[in-house]
């Protein structure tokens, strides 16, 4: 089961995080500095995987930003990094060339996306295509909802 | 390693930074070249990016009119030379042309950047400069410097061209700058040299140089000149007297450094002095400044605060009436509040506004500040007989807050309590037995157990209590395991009834039998062999009134100690009160 | 007016110090609560947007919380959505104002639009309690039979979350998670399977009912392997990587402990091991997952063998990851083949000095299970130089590791003692207290090495002096106090000993040094002080020296230490006959029993004496 | 014995421990070290106690010490093997903020901007760890910022000179000497209302405008002073409990006979400070303040303040700051004088009050709410306590009674300089502890 999921940047920024299991702010703080520091300092050429407390921190670099999930003993280290492609391919196709920018001003849809792909602590949906139509529709039903084209919960209106 | 495909995710372009460099480093622009070589520089230096393969390039930029252009690549080489050794000769030429420079600063520069540069080829170099480098003082005083560097690298080096006595020599110069890089250069080889003396002597003759340089100095070089004083034996009262007559004016300088060495020589001297009435009023003079230093910048404020701590062990009178200096502001950062607790010293008069204020700080947010509080209270009962009974209903009114951390670290503070004031204050063991059950700290669990040991006739359910303890004990740590022995003897040499005796008979079987720690198991065994050969005289043994613990509980180092660290006032050793081979490391000459 | 959200960032990521930024949060927050305290449900959305930026950001907001709860109760979906995610965000099940949002999810569960649903699902399924839990159960469940293939996916995740917070609502969804077991949606298959999965860890006896569908999820990996190209689930060529690696690791479950099941799953698993194509990351995720899970059920040797080879091409890899991978797996099958591991020893061994702390903490594990009677001399030498090297963090570890293994295989007893002082002495700080106890154990049980150990103790201990000496002065404290006869005594000298000569005088002298030495922590001299006191016994003539060594700890403050040094004190003013039976040598240790103790008189005495 | 090497090496850090630059002197320290630091100071700042940061920190795994200092943002780092003078590292470090500080205005930013500049500094403030030159304004007339330097500057004669400070050939129209007397009142009060400390600091800032190399002579009317040169200590004279003066000061010339005679730096410094005891002065301003929490979500204050000077003289620029609960919602207020704020970055009232008379008595109420759902223990910001604070001027006012009586300037050229003086008392560090009722 992956406990968390961490965005940040070269700099150490946190982008996204999401935790499936309690932390408190200040634990979520510490892990942070940890998690970040540990993984920023490593060298290229390594290995993807750290290990840290009783969990495995399995993460992936993409230009600036870093991508981890903080796994138990028991995953597949190589499948999950496979995951972590799968969802920064889901955000490219999404945003369209995703950018840092991207992630920084719309992270709540960064999150609806991340919400398609994995609930749980595990994975929900392997079809990228699938998972694009999904949110796009969601979005729509809420610009359809500000437009007055449907009711406020989703329902269409009935034409006369 | 991840498929290079994944790349093109996230990207910014960034390619080949080192190669457009090396371009830009021989444009014939001189500010592009100039900023060439300042880019490498800093990705050398600030982001570790390795640039070494751009070392021949900018060696070469060496060879230029621009001051600025020339320091950066002496940066450069400073930064690599180490790495690099055979690169660092290619710039030996730049060295040696530059060293012969008509303007001082680029002569000083070159002797500088050669002395940093600790490549034994490089430093082979440097002899012929440094003997020239004389001429001008801005040169001199780089120079003076360099001996020390040079001793570093090779003190044979040194011994050969007789740069030593030419540092005693400095030590005349008419420029004051020169004469404090001397003496800083001279305590450098003094302290590495294996048989110092023979080096460099502090004869009462340099003694006296140094004094008279004392006034022209820099306040870098009053400091140098202090510290070098310090380790100075004067020869008796008289000698004392003289070095401390020239220290005096120095207590009225605005840099703390200088005042804190001032203090370090004044309290060496005053070993030296005879009459216990000079003492006292010279180390009156020293009270005004050592308060003043408590309002220089906080970390100034904790090296004063660690230093007068020491100094108020061989000195108790010294703040006496200064007590309120040491109370704590709100933002005061906590290692200087820490280190505030530590120092006051209560009194009879001032105890009443001194618990106040330790009552004040347990109910800071910081764990170990707190905790310093609390302890600070039980040195005041500790200290003044007549205070212990206050201190101890401030402890119980701490008690009270059920602050975990508080309730555990008064416990600890009472049981010390009890212990240098036996059978006085039982009164309130009800009251700690209430928090029995909240102790999670080995500390205080032994404390309370002790407690209950000690006090077993006095405790009407002692028994039950231990035995509270006793379901747990292959969990406990040692401390608790030990003490839960100790006192469980104790209850059964008092109460010898049927319960006790089965408690017994419990910890014995299971500090001997079920446990693995053989200093448990050898202590059970004593036990067990007292209890079944002599009962009367196990009583005699395990019951005797104990010697009564000693008035403080800092652990204050004995006196021998003290000198030896007073002798290191302002130093690294006077903040951790420790000597200095326990910290640094010895390696005589690499 | 408040700012939006998009300027908030901005204007964050203007901040040029942190100073500076809290200053901007602090006044952004305060507007927030005044804004909150008008109930404008207007700007609900956009400051629930605006607190999870802030708490992305490490900020307080507690205070917004009851915001999310009013969101999701409104009617809208774009509230809801909003809602939702800072509820997910904001809180977790700590907080108790997830309580007041149970009935609001519960309503949405019912509701006719799916993605409502889907909101009230993931959330459930990120943060429910397990009060909430055991609120929603019947609902989920039920929806795990939703015609949506949307919402069946989601329920069965959600699920897991329930099922781990209350166990015992396992039984209610068995039934609809077997049948999902057969879903042809990609997402709701590999959904069902972690499900299964999760209800075979939570109960074993849940792999029964799994078991029967072993041929059917046989056919569909089958089918999912051979039906040729789909892009929609596509990576590098590898027909949905993700599903496979999960069903193997059902497989792995299913197949574990049960002959039949295992048999029906070989052609699949060997299928899988010899055609995946390890050429990319994808590719050998699976073939790695095969391995474990051949490794795991009750396969043929045949099979074995494949697995095994793969790991040795994997160690063979250039990729970090998969030498990793190896490593770590090589180390559970160590136990059930070693002689296939032991051929890549010298790899292995390689890897522990890797320049990657990954690896080199994997393969420092390996090396620890590779361990045996015939190469613990060569392997505890390696070890032991690594001690001084290795990372801080490895060394307590290590130094456990390495008596462990020297206790289960050391081929002598002298060889033991030997390498336990060399590990005391390189380890100083690092040896834990069992290690310690454990050599005196050790020493105790071996009255032939006794004269010895102690002197070898004396040795080392007096060559190393200041902090990480300590855990090495307590252990010769003891020895040399417990067998101080024995360790001056020649004639117990072991024959290529090398010739050195410890006298009474020298041993009381090296103790009374550490009562001494104010940095000492008291622990080590309470040792020390029973030691001295044994030895005023072992050696009568130094009896005048033990009592000053140890008066001096007569006034300590430390409270063991004080009474300890006070009652010997006491003793030895009774003279010989009181400390001779008292000090006499100790029982040897017994094997710690768990029995409860039965009723020993105090007559027993534990010595005889 | 000492060895007065004392910096192996220099690190500057930003606020999020990032190095931004670093010079290695002696070449003796790992670069692992600085990594070994930052893990260190992070590892405290997560623990339930900060206590074990402190500014002289000892590693005894890789046998080195840490000396630092943080201004602002920055950390700056010295790292040394030796046992080395750390009073005078930590005041070398506060030495090398004020060189920074006279170069560039802000600091934080101007580090990696001015990378150049600076290691030109660090390789004349320090050689071979000692500590060399290191007065701004004479380093700041030979390393100038982006200048091209066709011609290779000249080191001025200043810094090899005795007078370190000062350089020749300084030329003013018009020969004149301010002198301010700024004394400071720093005080804090229990929340019993009993004072805890009361101490005075005064400075004696000088701007001098003068040329050449002037001999200045400065009297007070200090007690000891009068009673050294037989003058009649009748009138006001005042006692000092400590002096200290800038390094152009004559220091065996004052312990003589209590002369304080100088050659002046150009410009602006602080001639001398000093240090008096006041705690048998009353405080000039009294805070007084109640809380009253009706409800668990209502907090109530009452703030009283009374001027305790004479009522000609004026306290200016009066501004109180109250502190309140991080989450306080929507405040009101209510006072008699002066304007109240709720400033949330500062989580605080400020309560600022222009001008107002000695003698008098002002009262303030306020009151707010917290939001019903309270952090949990381990989410929440820490509940501080911190106490109220005061900020306020006195103009023509000392509470010491110092009094300058006469500024002597002699110069070879013979002018005639005026000096002008200047009397105002501040407040310092003025506290009164509040007992915050949680």
């Amino acid at each position: 089961m992956i406990h968390f999921a961490l965005l940040f940047s070269r700099q150490g920024k946190v982008r996204l995080s999401k935790y499936y299991k309690p932390y408190s702010q200040k634990e979520r703080a510490k892990l942070v500095k940890e998690v970040t520091s540990q993984i920023l300092s490593r060298p290229s050429k390594l290995c993807n995987v750290v290990e840290h407390r009783n969990l495995k921190l399995i993460y992936k670099r993409y230009a600036s930003l870093y991508f981890t999930l903080a796994v138990d003993d028991e995953e597949n280290e190589l499948i999950v990094l496979e995951m972590i492609q799968h969802y920064v391919e889901i955000l490219d196709r999404y945003f369209g060339n995703v950018c840092e920018l991207d992630l920084i001003f719309n992270f709540h849809k960064a999150y609806y996306l991340l919400d398609e792909v994995f609930v749980a602590g595990e994975l929900q949906e392997t079809s990228k295509k699938l998972i694009a139509r999904l949110v796009s529709e969601q979005d729509a039903l809420v610009e359809a909802a500000k437009m007055g084209t449907v009711e406020q919960d989703g329902t269409p209106l009935q034409y006369p | 390693m991840t498929s290079r495909s994944d790349a093109r995710y996230f990207t910014s372009q960034k390619k080949g930074e080192v190669a457009e460099w090396r371009d830009e480093i021989h444009d014939p622009d001189r500010d592009k070249r100039k900023n060439a070589v300042k880019k490498a520089v800093i990705a050398a230096m600030t982001v570790g990016k390795d640039v070494s393969m751009l070392f021949t390039d900018v060696v070469n930029c060496g060879q230029t009119d621009s001051v600025e252009l020339k320091k950066l690549v002496y940066l450069y080489l400073i930064n690599y030379a180490k790495t690099q050794p055979d690169l660092a000769i290619l710039a030996v030429n730049t060295f040696v042309k530059d060293s012969q420079d008509p303007n001082p600063l680029i002569r000083a520069l070159a002797v500088r950047t050669m002395g940093c540069i600790r490549v034994s080829k490089i430093i082979e170099y440097l002899c012929d400069p440094l003997h020239k480098a004389l001429l001008d003082p801005y040169v001199r005083k780089t120079a003076a410097i360099c001996v020390a560097k040079l001793y570093d690298a090779g003190p044979e080096m040194v011994t050969e061209h007789g740069f030593v006595d030419h540092l005693r020599e400095l030590l005349d110069d008419s420029n004051p700058m020169v004469v404090a890089n001397s003496v800083a250069a001279l305590a450098e080889i003094r302290e590495k040299s294996c048989s110092p003396d023979s080096t460099v002597g502090l004869d009462s003759k340099v003694v006296h140089k140094l004094l008279a340089a004392l006034n022209e100095c820099t306040e870098w070089g009053q400091v140098f000149i202090l510290d070098t004083l310090s380790s100075y034996v004067s020869q008796g009262d008289q000698g004392a007297e003289r070095v401390i007559e020239r220290v005096l004016p120095r207590l009225q300088h605005a840099n703390c450094a200088v005042v804190l060495s001032a203090v370090k020589v004044i309290v060496v001297q005053l070993e030296d002095l005879r009459d216990p009435a000079r003492v006292q009023q010279l180390v009156r003079k020293l009270a005004p400044s050592l308060v003043t230093l408590l309002s220089a910048e906080a970390e100034i404020q904790y090296v004063a605060l660690r230093n007068i701590n020491l100094i108020i062990q061989k000195y108790p009178d010294i703040l006496k009436s200064e007590v309120k200096v040491f109370f704590c502001k709100y933002n005061d950062p906590i290692f200087v509040k820490q280190e505030k607790i530590e120092t006051i010293l209560a009194t009879e008069r001032n105890i009443d506004q001194v618990l106040l204020e330790f009552k004040e700080y347990s109910k800071e947010v910081d764990v170990e500040f707190v905790k310093k509080a609390v302890q600070a209270i039980g040195r005041c009962a500790i200290s003044i007989e007549q205070a212990a009974e206050r201190c101890i209903s401030v402890l119980l009114e701490l008690i009270e807050t059920k602050v975990n951390y508080v309730v555990q670290e008064s416990i600890v503070v009472i049981k010390h309590i009890f212990r240098r004031y036996p059978n006085q204050y039982e009164g309130i063991i009800e009251c700690l037995c209430d928090s029995l059950d909240t102790l999670d700290e080995p500390e205080a669990k032994s404390s309370m157990i002790w407690i209950i040991g000690e006090y077993a006739e006095r405790i009407d359910n002692a028994e039950e209590l231990l035995e509270a303890f006793l379901d747990t004990f292959l969990e406990e740590t040692p401390e608790v395991q030990l003490q839960l022995l100790t006192s469980t003897v104790k209850l059964f040499l008092k109460k010898p009834a049927t319960g006790p005796q089965i408690l017994i008979q419990n910890v014995l079987h299971q500090a001997t039998i079920e446990t693995d720690n053989p200093d448990l198991r050898d202590r059970a065994f004593v036990y067990w062999r007292l209890l079944s050969s002599d009962p009367e005289s196990a009583k005699d043994v395990v019951l005797a009134m104990k010697p009564t613990i000693r008035d403080d509980l800092t652990n204050s180092p004995q006196t021998e100690l003290l000198q030896g660290f007073l002798r290191q006032l302002s130093t690294l050793s006077s903040i951790y009160h420790k000597l200095p081979p326990l910290f640094v490391p010895h390696d005589p000459l690499r | 007016m408040s700012m939006r959200l998009r300027e908030l960032i901005r204007a964050v990521r203007q901040c040029k110090t942190t100073a500076e930024e809290r200053a901007l949060i602090a006044k952004q927050s305060a507007a927030i609560r005044n804004s909150l305290k008008d109930q404008d449900a207007a700007y609900r959305h956009r400051n629930v947007a605006k607190l999870m930026f802030m708490h992305m950001l490490g900020y307080p907001t507690h205070f917004g919380q009851m915001e999310c709860v009013k969101l999701i109760a409104a009617v809208g979906f774009p509230e809801k959505r909003i809602g939702y995610l800072g509820l997910m965000i904001l809180l977790d099940e700590r907080q108790e104002v997830t309580m007041l949002v149970t009935n609001s999810i519960k309503n949405d569960l019912g509701h006719k639009n799916h993605f409502i649903v889907g909101l009230g699902l993931c959330a459930l399924g990120n943060i429910c309690t397990a009060e909430m839990a055991r609120d929603v159960a019947p609902e989920v469940a039920a929806l795990l039979a939703s015609k949506n293939s949307y919402i069946r996916k989601k329920a069965a995740l959600c699920a897991i979350r329930v099922v781990k917070k209350v166990p015992e609502l396992a039984e209610g969804f068995l039934e609809n998670a077997s049948a999902l077991l057969a879903d042809r949606h990609h997402g709701v298959l590999l959904c069902a399977v972690t499900l299964a999965l999760q209800l075979c860890y939570v109960d074993a006896n849940h792999a029964t009912t799994f078991r029967k569908h072993v041929p059917i999820l046989v056919r569909i990996l089958k089918s999912l392997i051979h039906s040729g190209y789909s892009a929609e689930h596509d990576v590098g060529g590898h027909a949905d990587p993700f599903l496979q690696v999960k069903m193997l690791r059902l497989f792995r479950v299913l197949g574990a402990g049960d002959a039949e099941a295992s048999d029906a799953m070989s052609d699949i698993l060997a299928n899988v091991a010899s055609n995946t194509d390890g050429s990319k990351n994808a590719g050998n995720a699976i073939l790695y997952e095969a391995v474990e899970s051949i490794m795991g059920v009750e396969s043929v040797g045949g099979l074995r063998v494949l697995a095994i080879n793969i790991l040795g091409r994997f160690l063979a890899n250039k990729d970090n990851n998969i030498r990793y991978v190896a490593l770590n797996t090589l180390a559970k099958v160590v136990a059930v083949d070693t002689q296939a591991v032991q051929r890549h020893r010298h790899t292995i061994v390689e890897c522990v000095k890797d320049s990657d702390v990954t690896i080199r903490r994997s393969a420092l594990q390996l090396v620890y299970n590779l361990v045996n009677e015939n190469n613990i001399v060569t392997l505890a030498k390696e070890l032991l130089d690594y001690l001084t090297v290795a990372d801080l963090e490895f060394k307590a570890d290590l130094c456990r590791r390495i008596a462990e293994l020297v206790a289960r295989f050391a081929p002598s007893k002298r060889w033991h003692v030997d390498t336990l002082v060399e590990l005391m002495s390189k380890g100083g700080a690092h040896v834990a207290d069992e290690e310690c106890r454990a050599f005196a154990h050790l020493v105790s049980a071996t009255p032939e090495l006794q004269g010895y150990a102690g002197r070898a103790l004396y040795k080392a201990s007096f060559e190393m002096r200041g902090e990480s000496g300590w855990k090495l002065a307590a252990v010769a404290a003891w020895v040399v106090g417990e067998y101080g006869d024995a360790v001056v005594s020649r004639s117990n000298r072991l024959e290529d000993e090398e010739g050195f000569v410890a006298s009474p005088k020298d041993l009381v002298s090296l103790l009374e040094s550490i009562v001494l030495d104010a940095a000492v922590p008291h622990a080590v001299k309470q040792v020390v002080v029973t030691a001295l006191a044994k030895l005023s016994v072992r050696f009568p003539s130094e009896a005048s020296d033990v009592k000053r060594a140890v008066s001096h700890a007569t006034d300590s403050l430390n409270l063991e230490l004080q009474q300890r040094s006070c009652e010997f004190i006491k003793i030895f003013e009774r003279g010989p006959s009181l400390t001779g039976p008292l000090l006499e040598r100790m029982p040897a240790f017994e094997v710690k029993s768990s029995s409860a103790y039965s009723g020993i008189g105090i007559e027993g005495g534990g010595g005889k004496g | 014995m000492t060895s007065p090497a004392v910096c192996s090496v220099l690190h500057i850090l930003d606020g999020n421990m990032k190095k931004l630059l670093s010079r290695d002197w002696r070449g003796d320290i790992s670069p692992a070290c600085i990594d070994r630091f930052v893990a260190r100071v992070w590892q405290t700042l997560y623990a339930e106690s900060e206590s074990e940061l402190k500014p002289v920190m000892y590693d005894s795994d890789a046998e080195v010490s840490y000396v630092y200092i943080t201004h602002n943002n920055l950390y700056l780092l010295a790292i040394t093997k030796s046992n080395c003078n750390a009073a005078a590292l930590l005041t070398f470090l506060h030495r090398l903020v004020d060189i920074f500080r006279h170069y560039f205005k802000t600091l934080e930013e101007s580090i990696r901007d001015n990378f150049v500049i600076i290691y030109e500094l660090l390789d004349e403030v320090m050689d071979n760890g000692y500590p060399q030159f290191t007065e701004a304004k004479i380093l700041s007339e030979f390393i100038t910022v982006g200048a091209h330097q066709l011609i290779a500057p000249k080191a001025p004669m200043a810094v090899t000179n005795a007078v370190s400070w000062r350089s020749e050939g300084i030329r003013y129209q018009k020969n004149e000497v301010f002198l301010d007397v700024v004394e400071s009142l720093n005080i804090v009060v229990n929340a019993a209302g009993q004072v805890v400390n009361s101490e005075t600091f005064g400075a004696l800032r000088l701007r001098a405008y003068l040329s050449g190399m002037p001999e200045c002579k400065l009297g007070l009317n200090d007690k000891i002073m009068l009673h050294a040169q037989n003058r009649s200590t009748k009138g006001k004279s005042v006692e000092l409990d400590d002096i200290k003066f800038h390094q152009c000061v004559r220091l065996a010339r004052f312990e003589n006979d209590r002369t304080i005679s100088f050659i002046p730096p150009d410009g602006h410094f602080d001639l001398m400070n000093y240090r008096i005891s006041t705690a048998n002065v009353k405080p000039l301003i009294w805070i007084e303040a109640s809380v009253n929490r009706p409800s668990r979500s209502r907090v109530e204050y009452v703030v009283k303040v009374r001027t305790h000077f004479k009522s000609r003289l004026q306290a200016t620029g009066v501004e109180i700051k109250l502190p309140v609960s991080s989450d306080a919602t929507s405040p009101e207020v209510n006072t008699g004088l002066g304007s109240v704020a709720y400033v949330p970055e500062q989580e605080a009232m400020l309560w600022k009050i222009k001008s107002v008379q000695g003698g008098k008595e002002i009262m303030m109420r306020a009151k707010f709410s917290l939001p019903s759902v309270s952090a949990l223990e381990d989410d929440g910001p820490v509940q501080k306590k911190p106490p109220i604070t005061c900020k306020f001027e006195i103009p023509y006012y000392t509470v010491s009674g110092v009094q300058v009586r006469y500024l002597k300037v002699l110069e070879r050229s013979g002018y005639q300089a005026l000096p002008w003086v200047r009397y105002i008392t501040k407040s310092g560090n003025y506290e009164f502890r509040l007992d915050h009722g949680y």
